[in-house]
């Protein structure tokens, strides 16, 4: 065991630092769920591929770095200190990208990969449908197999992104006498294909940060199949996987937030005190995210030298998410007649995102699989309880 | 020893339930949202025929007469649906005020308020901002030691837009021509006693609000099918459910106890004020938890009506004195060195 | 609503007060799950029903004083102030003397109630079976109908008192081939018969706190059946009903808790107030102690007034277990390294009965229904959710 | 940056998981209350005889010459099985106080600690009482400012009985014939990294309590059966058991990385220590609650082996600095004016 970064490591932590400093944009972004703050996030895809660090440990041929996990996340430490902006094609970079560099042909890599990369196309995912949310398994879009042609019909909903993003993926049932887990396959389908209805699901800040797509007689040719035919559970089960996942909650996000929380509360402290439960929350906070931090880095050590991840993994979604929703619960608190006001209110004097982080952190604990269900695999996989 | 409601009382509280829940639909509150003032002077029109505007107007001024302990049933309700009318407002704090203020004011004011034609709206500074303050005919507005009323041209407004939007909240600062109404002693115990009332309101709308999270949750999980069921059925959900109910079953006694302290004016009043609006808000925080929890995706959309609920018990968790104000009070009590405490001691 | 006690009821507190001050031992009895500390409390019940102060709800005729649940409610609130013994005899006074009174014959009454009444005759309950804990209607030990005398077999479990007393009160299957609820009776058995064995269970605490009870060929006369053969089931759900189970948790209990929780905070608040979770939990037990106070004398009066319990009388048992649990988890806080120490150990500063009543308290989630069980049932029956 | 522990580490645990697991069985804790001193030559023969006992003492004595950090995985492993004996204690807290006192006094007692044949137990004022006092040979006690080298001739012991049954708490008094052996600064700075050692011995134990109640609860609800079923096939009791689990599955990486900062003599140990305290304690008081609760009514007798170790954990919780001392700590540190927190700040 040696917790010191490796000299190296200082070094990639100094280079990524100066680099954001010169080119993260001075003034926040607006939230990508709204037009003009797509188009501003899109473009700052673009400066990151530019300056290769829109994702660090893609390969080097495909623009990246081939970093390992620990400078990841020293990568992300830097990225939220800075508060640079979020990844607006997450979707793609971090789940989609590493499925097809591991499933995808040749030609699919060097037609989907750069343009990934830079911005210029961006990803919806499209998992869910009405009937298969937590329940993955009773998905029942089709696509049927037409000469060179998958014809897809049926409907997909809470597509993050959907509403401005150029491409979206997802599981479709090709054998339509299967069930569950069987018959699924993972396509790729441009948005802009005819038949595509897109409908944006305004959410609770009003704003639509994602979508239903209904698909009606959508034409998709078969080189966007990813993977083979009726593989598509196995591909999506990787795609979900826990180093990508990862990628999408990295520990440095939940510090940043403790620390501002850790700040809030010894700006009010006068006020906040009069809640004993509110520096009891912080103190938790604090120590929550710090928990997080060492745990994932133990972890990331563990699989840098070769190992597997294990069924524990399975605890995670349910320790950020919780720690997420009540670090934003005890700021709410702190702000106490504050809390409701948005940003932009005139009176809402140093309030900052907390609202839209509350809100946010509302959704932690149901997409990706309810926590009731992370329990349910918790207490099956992990600890070996009776079905 | 009687803690039960009159059967007078609970007709009442069923008449409105019913009035209410037939006009104040999520629709109708969806509509506020597009307009400007987010208020309907029909909606207050008819609140005013049924004699809900004058509850607690004297009957010489044309109201009903009846106390804060009278209303608070009726204030569940009000949260029940969400109401964005200042009903509970006019009832619970500003009315009894002009009461207490009385003179030309209260003779002045208390007729048009039992009639509908007008509303008044209170400020203190307790509270960040004034909620309606943009529909108020007459404003009372607490400046330090001192309460001023005005008209809606001695003021000026601020908009502060609220993550609920059936609330309109303003600053509200005091041009030429404003009058003081009461100050020194006089104005602190108004001022006391009108924001225990507030809070008291504050406490019987979250009941309500949390009792409407649960039917929609309820209604929800019974109807939505995963895994090949409906997930009202899988034990998680129930236990989450159950867990709401349990906070909000006691949540209600405390809040009918503070109605009754306040309405006879006991000392305790301000402390049973204070359990209410802790134990009720508490309840309601945790019925939105759990409820947007059970809803899934859906809980976290616009178009699901939970939202207009959930976001009201946030606000109101947090206004007429969040819950370190409220805990700062119980504290005050229970850890002084002369306090009585424990079996015995909750009535007297 | 009015709030204030009536002349008569403070006169009637008053009356309690003063008969308690000059009746109640002035040091506490030992634990009534010792032999010792067993006797002195039957002689306590033997005091107390000689001041008629055994049962004040049971009717004058009985030694009781016909009171109503107000009065119930003033007079434990002055028992528990004064803190009076527990009541050793609570399965028979609180649970089956109501309940003979509904179902019993007048022989049975005569025979049973007056020595119930001053402790000469202590009951235990034996609902539990080992394969029927919270599943009741699991119950498998037979009573068959010979003449006029039952012949009981098979086992009960967690009796409660059955280690020193002098009866017992159960259901027995005595239709072998009925199932789950029907085909249950209610027998009395004495513990002196033939054929049983009592076999102690031992408690966290060490102490024989309940006992497992083995029948074997017992014979008890038709006499001891309360109520109708195969009626065992609602005889056993009167037992179990609202206002009699109000009885065994009365608010005074967890009011007295609470008080003496703010006064160990007061007293050792200086390291108390390092962990700011405790004065959150101080003043949260307070207000819940309260509030359950608040709740149960407006159901009091309510059903004073003829009204009925409903389905919402079912949070009742979480809601005070809880309370009871966190109370004594946040005394065990307080208490600091002084925590874990017995109240005999010379240097356990003022540990008082803390200890006790927190090892106590786990049985409290438990017992009568896991609250698990409670929650199904608040889920399905006062809410309505599906099956 | 390699937050893993070595082959050799891992290897080790393993031999000594499967040791204890054989021989610390609960019937032979359950005889060990049956007797006097409730400990067992034999048995701390045994673990002498693995090197157990001299882990942390020099190679010249005899000893394996590790630090805290090869032997954290075992001190979980030790409350795996609610060892009695004082193993990690010496291992952690005893003889690495002697190393720094060093000297004759290291020199006469380490190659005894080594081999088995002597214990020396210390006791810091910030613990009330003394476990294991009554079998030290030695015994190292603070007294204010100044440490005190002790043989049992020159104390005497009063008795404090536990609610777990393995543990004998002493209360000290030092008799003539003590000697100082450290005072004003060089005390001071032994007895905060003991104090230190000794916190960090409590986190990695309940750990090892922690799963121990894990799993007892799994293997109970997965034979008990209930409504037609194992209870452990019930949502409720799943979610009980999986809650305890996230807690438990991220208090270890600070339990690891607090053994790291003491054994390098970090600054930041204190800190560490005190966090890892805190996230481990929390966790296993809830595996106690809820594995209790999942036991039915079987969790509240003596016979089912829960209570061995929940009480085991409940003790621990409140030795070695309880949860204010722990959280206060804590606070002085991340609410300080020049506190560094945040992103990339954890491993300074």
């Amino acid at each position: 065991m040696d917790l010191a970064f490796t000299e190296q490591q200082q070094a990639f932590r100094e280079e990524v630092r100066s680099w954001l400093a010169g080119n993260v944009p001075p003034e926040p972004l607006q939230s990508f769920d709204t037009e003009e703050g797509f188009i501003q996030h899109r473009a700052w895809e673009a400066t990151l591929n530019k300056g290769r660090w829109g994702m660090v440990t893609w390969p080097q041929v495909l623009g990246g770095r081939g970093c390992d996990l620990i400078e990841w996340l020293i990568f992300e430490e830097e990225y939220y200190k800075i508060r640079a902006p979020l990844r607006v094609n997450q979707n793609g970079i971090f789940l989609l990208g590493p499925t097809l560099m591991e499933y995808g042909t040749e030609e699919q890599k060097a037609r989907i990969l750069p343009k990934m990369a830079n911005g210029e196309e961006v990803w919806a995912q499209a998992w869910s449908e009405p009937n298969a949310g937590s329940d993955m398994a009773a998905i029942r879009t089709t696509a049927t197999l037409e000469g060179d042609k998958y014809i897809i019909n049926g409907q997909k909903t809470w597509s993050t992104r959907a509403v401005w993003a150029d491409w979206c993926f997802g599981m479709f049932r090709t054998d339509p006498e299967s069930e569950r887990h069987r018959g699924l396959t993972f396509i790729l389908v441009p948005l802009n294909s005819p038949g595509i209805t897109v409908r944006p699901i305004p959410q609770l800040d009003g704003l639509p940060g994602f979508a239903e797509i209904f698909f009606d007689n959508v034409e998709v040719g078969v080189e966007n199949r990813l993977g083979d035919e009726g593989a598509g559970w196995s591909v999506a089960m990787a795609t979900a996987g826990f180093e990508r996942g990862l990628m999408l909650r990295s520990p440095a996000r939940f510090q940043e937030t403790a620390r501002r929380l850790v700040e809030l509360y010894s700006a009010n402290r006068m006020s906040a005190d009069c809640d004993p439960a509110v520096k009891d929350a912080v103190l938790g906070a604090y120590l929550d995210a710090e928990s997080y931090c060492l745990a994932t880095y133990q972890t990331a050590c563990r699989l840098n030298k070769g190992g597997k991840i294990g069924a524990e993994s399975s605890t995670n979604k349910i320790f950020w998410s919780e720690l997420d929703q009540n670090m934003h619960a005890t700021a709410m608190s702190i702000l106490g007649a504050r809390a409701e006001l948005l940003p932009h209110a005139p009176d809402a004097h140093g309030v900052g995102a907390w609202l839209d982080g509350w809100l946010f952190s509302q959704s932690g604990p149901i997409y990706a699989g309810t926590n009731e269900v992370q329990r349910n695999i918790i207490a099956e996989r992990m600890l070996g309880m009776p079905r | 020893m009687d803690f039960t409601f009159s059967e007078d009382q609970l007709l009442f509280q069923e008449s409105v339930r019913d009035f209410l829940i037939n006009e104040v639909t999520a629709e109708r509150i969806r509509a506020s949202w597009e307009t400007d003032s987010g208020r309907e002077d029909a909606l207050w029109n008819q609140l005013a025929e049924l004699g809900l505007t004058g509850m607690t107007v004297p009957e010489v001024y044309g109201g009903l007469g009846m106390t804060v302990l009278d209303f608070v049933l009726l204030a569940q309700e009000c949260g029940y649906v969400g109401l964005p009318e200042p009903l509970v407002h006019t009832v619970m704090v500003a009315v009894p005020l002009l009461n207490d203020i009385g003179g030309e004011l209260g003779e002045q004011w208390l007729p048009k308020v039992a009639s509908g034609e007008a509303k008044v709206i209170v400020g203190l500074e307790q509270n960040l901002l004034v909620e309606d303050a943009h529909v108020a005919d007459l404003l009372l507005i607490q400046q330090g030691h001192k309460l001023y009323a005005a008209t809606p041209d001695q003021v000026s407004l601020r908009y502060n837009e609220s993550v609920d939007p059936s609330r309109k909240l303003f600053t509200v600062e005091l041009l030429t021509g404003a009058t003081v109404v009461a100050s020194g002693e006089q104005a602190a115990t108004l001022i006391a006693s009108t924001f225990n009332r507030g809070a008291l309101g504050c406490a019987a709308q979250v009941l309500g609000l949390a009792q409407r999270m649960i039917d929609l949750s309820v209604q929800y999980t019974s109807e939505r099918r995963q895994f090949g069921k409906p997930i009202g059925s899988f034990q998680a959900v129930k236990h989450h459910m159950a867990n709401v109910a349990v906070r909000l079953e006691y949540a209600k006694a405390p809040t009918h106890r503070a109605a009754y302290a306040v309405a006879m004016g006991q000392e305790v009043a301000a402390h049973a004020v204070s359990h209410a609006k802790l134990v009720a808000c508490e309840a309601a925080n945790l019925a939105a938890k759990n409820s947007v929890q059970v809803h899934g995706a859906m809980g976290y959309t616009w178009e699901v009506d939970l939202h207009i609920f959930m976001k009201k018990a946030w606000a109101l968790a947090n206004t007429w004195g969040d819950a370190g104000f409220h805990k700062r009070r119980i504290g005050e009590r229970i850890f002084s060195t002369d306090a009585v405490l424990g079996a015995g001691a909750t009535f007297v």
